[in-house]
């Protein structure tokens, strides 16, 4: 267990080790970074100055471990558009993000796997067939028109829910959440639901072939042989034994989730890291781009490092070795 | 089925909101928000409309864009600079006073190179305190619009300033953001409670604001909300969650009109959409034509033909819009009926102007363009793309972001560019001494006419007002034969309200709470 | 004594998009309590089909169409779902064939046999159910039993899977246990344990059990009773003695005549109609003047493959610290030779090395240590120099698996011709063609094969592809491994009556590597046997079976389907 | 021995190719599956119709010469004030919404397809040779897939386009837009294919058909060009079209979110996020059509790709 952990660490940190370069890279291929800094009418010297400044006539690879010791520290410099630290930025936002994923993250879990395993058990079913049909739409709609449709039926058709913005925010100091009030949960209702839609489906169709699969294996047949009921079946046998392949496919979707929410935060106006990334991609606002890219890894590598863990929970033969 | 039922009651029960408070509480919104809220770090939209409700300056406009004392009380000119009397009894938010010490250090922090405000505030080289309410601002020469160049130069504390280190504007040089970067203290009628930025800004009205009582305002508390998205923006308004929208897209404007207890109001906009031509260079760098045919002016006379400016009035700005041949607007010193006159559009006569000029079968040209900026800024330039075409010229547009765009035009490094101006001082040397002087830093079309030159030069020491402007006429007309731009239009100002507020609409297109009323 | 089951004109249909298989045809069956009935057939006769239509779990879209099974007097036919679950496990065990897939990898054994005890015995308390696992663990064989409770399945070695399974069979006892192929994927050594313990429950019971299987010596070993399947017919039924010393049906005939002796060595296996391919209706080529006779001249004398102390480990943990590493010695010092134009058996049970040693010849692996030299050529060395590549395609291959050997893709011609166009062994495509054709005719496909693709053939057919690829490269040694152990029984005697055709006619030196004592009895001149990586005996095959030397031979002497009910082919 | 096989087929002569053709189980599976049918008519269709578009679409709507502002903002012909040469109305820049929907979803399948060929290409590649060599080769390429994969698709898709576009200079973007934008979409989807390719490279390469090829002595890569890649090429296929689905969004999402292609030759996506802009004020067409568009063809894509795996998992048959 420990060497199992050990070793993903190490495969992990490998992975922030190069993402953080590709990060870095940025820094210095994205334009003059000094250009990006000063005014249009600062002078030759005010530039070399900054220059020296930021050290950025030394060899690239002292720049890299700078960079690199920096970040560790979480010091990604300040954003060159609004002039404040990239790391307080990030961690004023992050809980407006992680809120939005978890929700979506629960609706798609809970809804996707009880669907899944829905059609995956009553196969030939009508309903099976209705749904199945309907999440091959739900794959097909990008984020975005979900968005748009969802705020045009009830936010603004029906006035049921507001269209944008999060609110209710209750500060806890360390965190800012809106998941304690109703005006809270009114708001992140319909983003929730765009976002999670998609990986809704994608997990619906996955644990419904997975589950078809393991409805084909020899210890379900031989299960049916002892004559187990049907319930005994399709929970204890198959949906311990489709989850286990499940786990992996539901943490590249989380992180798909962190991915996707760029799309719902802009639509909905939503307060996080994605659109305040997407708002530096247009301003070419480096230092945020790099640190989002950062943390988007780290988030990542994390929730990655957690389903290796819940692997091991689950599978005994990883578990207990052979 | 009871599943269903159970989804309508909590729908419902979630959509009994909460916002049943007693308070009139302004929610409102528009597409960015302010960068800082240092008042001499950015010279910039949003955020000086943020910070003008927190801090105020010497001077101010009303609704009408007329001059109205503010922090001064009465000003008068010398021959040297401008007397300032200032108002008493002024207090900070933080409750200490306002003295002419505090005008002195503003206008120092507004002089740093630090400052985006060294433009308004150069032609000050020095402040004097002749009593604690009176202050002679000394001009580098006699300065006839000086009071219209310090609407938005604010007033800070100089203690607060002191006491919190930050004495001169955030720099680019700086490594750490400074205290006033989200931190305010002036004397304006609200002061900052919260400000998440891009999230949710909070003002509460400020309770001993010298001017309580004087205004018709009644906003007790400001949400303000900046919503990027244009359609959301709207959509926020349409369902009710925020009462007033600074900008909404011009399009939706006629759907917010019909709409129950949803207004517009809609003023002429001080701010005129234009095509500039670089005529200056000898090659253009994205043309496939030989040379620079924009040196020849019938070929800039053949692009002001060719635009249809009407149908970019009625189809792409929904009537929003005042088709013109200046760029600057009624309401500035110097726009005459006779040169606010369109070219008109006549395609035909473009077609040979362009022939005549050599180039029968047109050419090719990059259209740079904001997306960001201006009323349908994209979408004009699409259209304008739509009819060169039709007299030969093959335009690539390149749409972007407004901050990649205006670095191409201050580096004149555009062939052809859209750009829009509005005239915060009402007065046509604005518009010279930045879009026509040859010496402009925003003009990137190359055009450099002595005389306008000149008279860019005269009229900001002319006193004789009658003088001046004919100096200032006489340059227009030379602007308008010479063509160095393809004036499009002036932009409408449309903002969608709810029935529940009324806010005066003003040219320049400011938000001004003191005015705002809630029913 | 009462009939248990009784089975009368069952038919099963399948409907599939080439029409309606008729899976089983006019089935009639009996089972007595306490008596074994043996389900004998080949791949496709219906045997399995048989035994999941009992208990109604037949996988879609198969069907009972006509018939009537009884059991214990009442019909089984039409039962609701509900009814034949409360049948399923309590009255009739089911035991299937692969003991490393029919337990839930995620559940611990004991709580699959906890679960199915209070399935099948109604209200019973938690602890009570614990004690009957373990007493059924112990039933089965299984020591420390309440210790394996909370062990998972992964943590039992493939025997001891087959015993769990067993105990969850018997879990309800029932009257009745159909076992398909419950040995199939087992070894030797340990098949005849789980066969063994299955006729001791059967006695001590008094149950009746049904044995599908394929292989004739279970049948010899447990069955009390036969019946005998052939294309979903039951052709003989009668009793153990019977079928097997005097069959009467021509099917039964051909197929006790296919089945490899382990008393005496017999020249070739004799041919009958019934068999796929017994008769071969293509001409065949005249080695003497044919371009596939050319490499006789090469012939030489000297030892045609040598192999001195080869070692070979496989990494089964990777680990940083080398203590950690778990290491497999799948090879251990072997040495031995297999001299020009003999036959050279390799034999062990599986895990034994004997097919790693056969791909470190033919180059697939690379030796951590020893030599080997292919027609007195250095081979490890330098295995990229001119005179290895040269030796190496001397040697071929024909490989177990007839449904993997061959490429999906390509058509056999291609797959014939592979070599010969990459070795340019002909000058023009039109006598590549020729080549190719003359090489299906003399394997007896037939040389309209060419243009076919592999999924057109059958098992044994594909296997006759394998051996043309092979011939096609002109080699002089062929490495066979287990080419048959896939293949049904009569199958598997037309294959190995070609290979030692195509031996003799071309003079082939050959490897032949086999878990399957018999037939390496019939094809071999020498044999070593093998265990855990190495070698314990090397000696001529009529004295390894008559006088063996290492206890070992002899353990896996002993452990031979007793054959003595065979009679007289 | 479940699984009953029928018994041999008579094989008097071989088969002709279309025989076989319709013999095969997929095609089989495909003949009888309406919805894969319908899928795969809606697709054809759909593409055809696209890349046809020069040829049938009534205006070329990237030519500027032919669009006239007067035109702009007409509804459906159907709908009052719609005009009949305008059959599904016009955009706000006079463009002909039929045209442009067309026009633009041939921008939209060829973006999609041509990111898909090249994240195929790179990932098979990549995928063959890592699964067939192993060892530290493949340790390499799959960290590198790792570390991709842990930037998600959609923010590399961002970024280098956001790179790509402050990296080229001003007179190439507008040209290379469409290339950054596949470029950007066929990064991000590689590591997808070189997984599956790994996998399915290594289930093959242990097939005795891969050793017999190597103890005839052919050298690696031609076992890998001629034996394991057309054996991987199944599921490959499976990933490709789900991957083309997805591709397509990917362009919309990008251009949706004004990172992808620009309006003057607008993909469905850019068509889309021009008229959301217009969706309150009551001209829905102009987003509508093009996002049913979107979503008939991505659906159709889906479907395709959804019968696929159904048809190539045989344990599902």
């Amino acid at each position: 267990m420990f060497f199992f952990i050990l070793k993903r660490l190490a495969q992990s940190v490998l992975v922030m080790a190069i993402v953080s370069a590709v990060s870095f890279s940025l820094f210095n291929f994205v334009g003059d970074p000094v250009n990006n800094m000063v005014g249009q009418d600062a002078t030759r010297e005010q530039r070399l100055e900054i220059r020296e400044q930021l050290g950025l006539d030394d060899p690239v690879l002292t720049q890299y471990s700078r960079f690199l010791g920096n970040m560790l520290q979480g010091d990604f410099g300040l954003s060159y558009r609004i002039k404040r630290p990239v790391d307080q930025l990030i961690f004023e936002r992050l809980p407006a993000t992680l809120e939005l994923v978890f929700v979506s993250a629960i609706i798609a879990l809970v809804v996707g796997i009880g669907l899944g395993v829905y059609t995956g058990i009553r196969r030939k079913s009508w309903i099976s067939r209705g749904i199945l049909s309907v999440s091959l739409v739900g794959v097909s709609l990008p984020t975005f028109i979900i968005g748009i449709a969802l705020i045009y039926i009830f936010a603004v058709h029906l006035r049921w829910l507001p269209s944008s913005g999060r609110s209710g925010t209750v500060d806890l100091g360390w965190w800012k959440t809106s998941l304690l009030t109703v005006d809270g949960w009114r708001a992140i209702i319909l983003p929730a639901i765009t976002l999670s839609l998609f990986q809704l489906t994608l997990i619906l169709r996955l644990v419904r072939a997975e589950m078809l699969e393991v409805m084909q294996t020899d210890f379900i047949k031989f299960a049916r042989a002892r004559g187990l009921s049907e319930r005994a079946i399709n929970f204890r046998h198959a949906l311990r034994n489709t989850l286990v392949p499940v786990i992996t496919i539901i943490g590249l979707n989380i992180g798909g989730l962190i991915a996707f929410s760029v799309i719902t935060e802009t639509v909905f106006q939503w307060p996080g890291t994605g659109l305040m990334f997407i708002q530096a991609v247009d301003f070419v606002d480096v230092p945020i781009m790099a640190a989002y890219l950062v943390f988007v890894a780290l988030l990542f590598v994390l929730i990655n490092l957690v389903v290796d863990i819940l692997y091991f929970v689950v599978d005994p033969r990883i578990r207990l070795g052979n | 089925m009871q599943f269903t039922k159970l989804l309508a009651v909590s729908v419902t029960a979630l959509t009994v909101a909460s916002p049943a408070l007693a308070e009139n509480v302004l929610r409102w919104t528009s597409q960015g928000d302010a960068l800082t809220m240092d008042p001499h770090s950015q010279n910039e939209g949003p955020t000086i409309a943020m910070n003008g409700q927190i801090y105020e300056s010497l001077v101010t406009r009303d609704a009408d864009l007329v001059l109205q004392p503010e922090l001064a009380e009465s000003w008068e000119a010398g021959s040297d600079g401008w007397t300032f009397k200032l108002r008493q009894g002024v207090k900070f938010h933080d409750g200490s006073d306002f003295t002419a010490e505090d005008v002195v250090f503003s206008f120092t922090r507004a002089n740093h190179e630090a400052s985006d405000y060294k433009e308004q505030a150069k032609s000050v080289t020095s402040v004097e305190v002749i009593d604690d309410y009176t202050v002679k601002l000394t001009t580098d020469g006699p300065n006839p619009i000086l009071p219209n160049q310090l609407t938005s130069i604010y007033m800070m504390d100089k203690g607060w300033a002191e006491a919190n280190n930050v004495v001169a504007p955030q720099d680019f040089k700086a490594k750490e953001e400074t205290f006033a970067v989200r931190n305010a203290n002036g004397t304006g009628p609200f002061t900052l409670v919260s400000r998440a930025p891009d999230e949710l800004t909070v003002l509460a009205a400020n309770p001993d604001w010298w001017g309580k009582g004087m205004f018709p305002g009644n906003i007790d508390k400001i949400e303000y909300r900046p919503i990027t998205n244009a359609a959301t923006r709207v959509a926020a308004l349409l369902s009710g969650e925020v009462d007033f929208v600074l900008d909404p897209p011009l399009q939706d404007v006629k759907r917010i009109e019909t709409s129950e207890g949803l207004s517009v109001k809609t003023v002429a906009q001080i701010r005129s959409i234009f095509f500039g031509m670089d005529q200056g260079v000898d090659k253009l760098r994205s043309s496939d034509a030989e040379g620079n045919p924009f040196k020849d002016a019938k070929v800039r006379e053949a692009f002001n033909l060719a635009i249809d400016k009407d149908a970019i009035q009625r189809v792409v700005m929904e009537g929003l819009s005042f088709p013109t041949g200046m760029i600057t607007s009624p309401g500035v010193l110097g726009n005459t009926p006779e040169n606010d006159a369109s070219y008109g559009f006549d395609a035909a006569k473009a077609k040979m102007l362009l022939a005549d000029a050599g180039y029968p079968n047109g050419f090719s040209i990059q259209l740079d363009c904001p997306n960001n900026r201006y009323n349908n800024d994209e979408k004009i330039c699409q259209a304008a793309v739509a009819m060169l075409a039709k007299i030969g010229i093959k335009v690539n547009l390149d749409a972007i972001p407004k901050a990649q765009h205006f670095p191409k035009i201050q580096k004149r490094e555009s062939d052809f560019y859209m750009l829009g101006w509005g005239v915060p001082t009402l007065d046509s040397h604005y518009v010279f001494s930045y879009l026509l002087d040859g010496e402009g830093s925003w003009n990137a079309t190359g055009y450099n006419n002595a005389r306008v030159n000149e008279i860019t030069k005269a009229i900001t020491t002319e006193i004789d007002i009658e003088k001046r402007t004919a100096m200032i006429d006489e340059a227009w007309s030379l602007v308008k034969k010479d063509m160095p731009y393809v004036p499009i239009h002036h932009q409408v100002l449309a903002w969608g309200l709810s029935d529940a507020v009324d806010i005066p609409i003003a040219a320049d297109d400011a938000f001004r709470p003191r005015f705002a009323v809630m029913k | 004594m009462t009939e248990l089951l009784k089975i009368s004109g069952l038919d099963v249909d399948f409907d599939t998009r080439r029409g309606t298989v008729h899976a089983a045809r006019g089935v009639s069956l009996t089972v007595r309590p306490g008596e074994v009935l043996g389900l004998v057939g080949e791949s496709g006769a219906g045997k399995s089909t048989i035994g999941n239509a009992i208990v109604d779990l037949l996988e879609s879209p198969g069907r009972v169409s006509a018939g009537s099974i009884l059991f214990e007097g009442e019909e089984l036919r039409g039962r609701s779902e509900a009814e034949m679950r409360r049948v399923r496990g309590d009255r009739i065990g089911m035991i299937f064939q692969d003991p490393q897939t029919s337990l839930n990898p995620l559940m611990t054994v004991g709580a699959q046999l906890v679960e199915t005890i209070e399935k099948t015995n109604g209200k019973i308390s938690g602890a009570e159910a614990e004690n009957r696992a373990i007493e059924l663990l112990e039933q089965v064989g299984i020591t420390e039993a309440k210790a394996r409770l909370l062990a998972y399945p992964h943590q039992f070695s493939g025997g001891m899977r087959q015993r769990v399974v067993i105990a969850l069979a018997l879990a309800g006892d029932p009257d009745l246990i159909i076992a398909d192929e419950p040995t199939t994927a087992l070894d030797v050594s340990i098949q005849a344990q789980i066969l063994d313990l299955i006729k001791q429950l059967c006695r001590e019971r008094a149950l009746g059990v049904i044995i599908v299987t394929h292989d004739i010596g279970v049948i010899a070993n447990i069955a009390d009773r036969v019946a005998v399947m052939y294309r979903g017919e039951v052709v003989e039924t009668g009793d153990v003695a019977q079928i097997l010393g005097a069959p009467t049906h021509e099917y039964t005939k051909s197929l006790i005549a296919a089945v490899p002796r382990a008393d005496r060595k017999l020249d070739r296996f004799s041919s009958v109609d019934y068999i796929e391919g017994g008769t071969t209706p293509f001409k065949r080529i005249d080695i003497q003047t044919h371009w596939l006779g050319e490499s006789q001249r090469e012939r030489g004398s000297g030892p045609a493959i040598e192999i001195e102390n080869l070692d070979l480990s496989f990494t089964l943990q990777k680990a940083l610290l080398k203590r950690n590493r778990k290491m497999l010695q799948a090879v251990d010092d072997v040495s031995f030779t297999v001299n020009e134009g003999e036959t050279f058996g390799l034999v062990g049970e599986s895990g034994s090395g004997k097919s790693t040693v056969a791909r470190l010849i033919a180059g697939l692996y690379r030796p951590d240590g020893g030599q080997i030299r292919v027609i007195g050529q250095d081979v490890v060395s330098h295995p990229k120099s001119a005179t290895a590549r040269t030796a190496r395609r001397a040697l071929q291959m024909i490989f177990q698996d007839p449904y993997s050997s061959l490429n999906a893709r390509m058509r056999v011609l291609d797959i014939v011709a592979e070599p010969i166009r990459f070795y340019r062994l002909t000058d023009r495509e039109s006598e590549t063609r020729k080549i190719v054709g003359d090489l299906l005719d003399h394997v007896g496909l037939g040389a309209s094969a060419a243009l076919r693709y592999p999924h057109e053939f059958s098992g044994g057919q594909r296997q006759r592809i394998s051996i043309a690829r092979a011939l096609a490269s002109r080699p002089r040694i062929l490495i066979c491994d287990e080419p048959t152990s896939a293949l049904d029984v009569s199958v598997q005697a037309t294959i190995l009556n070609l290979l030692k055709d195509l031996q003799q006619e071309l003079g082939l030196t050959m490897l032949f590597i086999s878990h399957d004592l018999p037939v390496v009895r019939q094809m071999c001149d020498r044999i070593a046997v093998m265990r855990n990586g190495g070698i314990c005996e090397v000696s001529d095959t009529e004295t390894l079976f008559s006088a063996p030397t290492h206890e070992y031979s002899r353990h896996l002497l002993d452990l031979m389907p007793r054959m003595d009910l065979l009679g007289e082919a | 021995m479940s699984h009953e096989q029928p018994q041999e087929r008579p094989q008097d002569r071989p088969l002709t190719r279309w025989q076989r053709f319709k013999d095969n189980d997929i095609i089989w599976s495909f003949l009888h599956s309406p919805g894969a049918m319908i899928a795969a008519a809606i697709t054809v269709f759909s593409i055809l119709a696209c890349l046809f578009a020069p040829l049938i679409a009534p205006f070329d709507p990237f030519d500027p010469s032919q669009i006239s502002l007067w035109d702009g903002k007409l509804p459906p012909a159907w709908v009052e004030g719609g005009q009949p040469q305008y059959l599904l109305g016009t955009d706000n820049q006079g463009r002909d919404m039929l045209s442009t929907i067309l026009y633009g979803g041939r921008l939209s399948i060829l973006v999609g397809l041509a990111a898909v060929c090249l994240g195929m290409v790179l990932g098979v590649t990549l995928g063959v040779i890592s699964g067939y060599v192993g060892g530290v080769t493949d340790a390499v390429i799959m960290r590198i897939a790792d570390v991709q994969l842990t930037i998600p698709g959609i923010l590399l898709a961002i970024l280098i386009n956001g790179i790509g576009r402050a990296f080229l200079p001003l007179e190439l973007r507008q040209e290379f837009a469409v290339y950054v934008v596949i470029i950007a979409i066929g990064l991000t989807d590689w590591p997808q294919f070189a997984r599956v390719a790994r996998g399915a490279t290594m289930v093959e390469a242990n097939k005795e058909y891969v050793q017999a090829a190597r103890i005839i002595g052919l050298p690696a890569w031609l076992i890998m060009v001629r034996h394991v890649l057309p054996n991987t090429l199944r599921p490959v296929l499976v990933i490709a079209t789900i991957g083309l689905a997805l591709a397509i969004i990917a362009e919309a999402t990008l251009s949706f979110l004004g990172q992808g292609i620009p309006p003057t030759t607008p993909s469905l996506g850019t068509l889309i996020r021009v008229g959301n802009e217009y969706l309150f004020s009551g001209l829905w067409w102009i987003t509508f059509f093009p996002a049913i568009a979107l979503v008939v063809l991505v659906f159709a894509v889906n479907l395709l790709g959804d019968w696929m795996r159904d048809a190539l998992n045989p344990k599902l048959r």
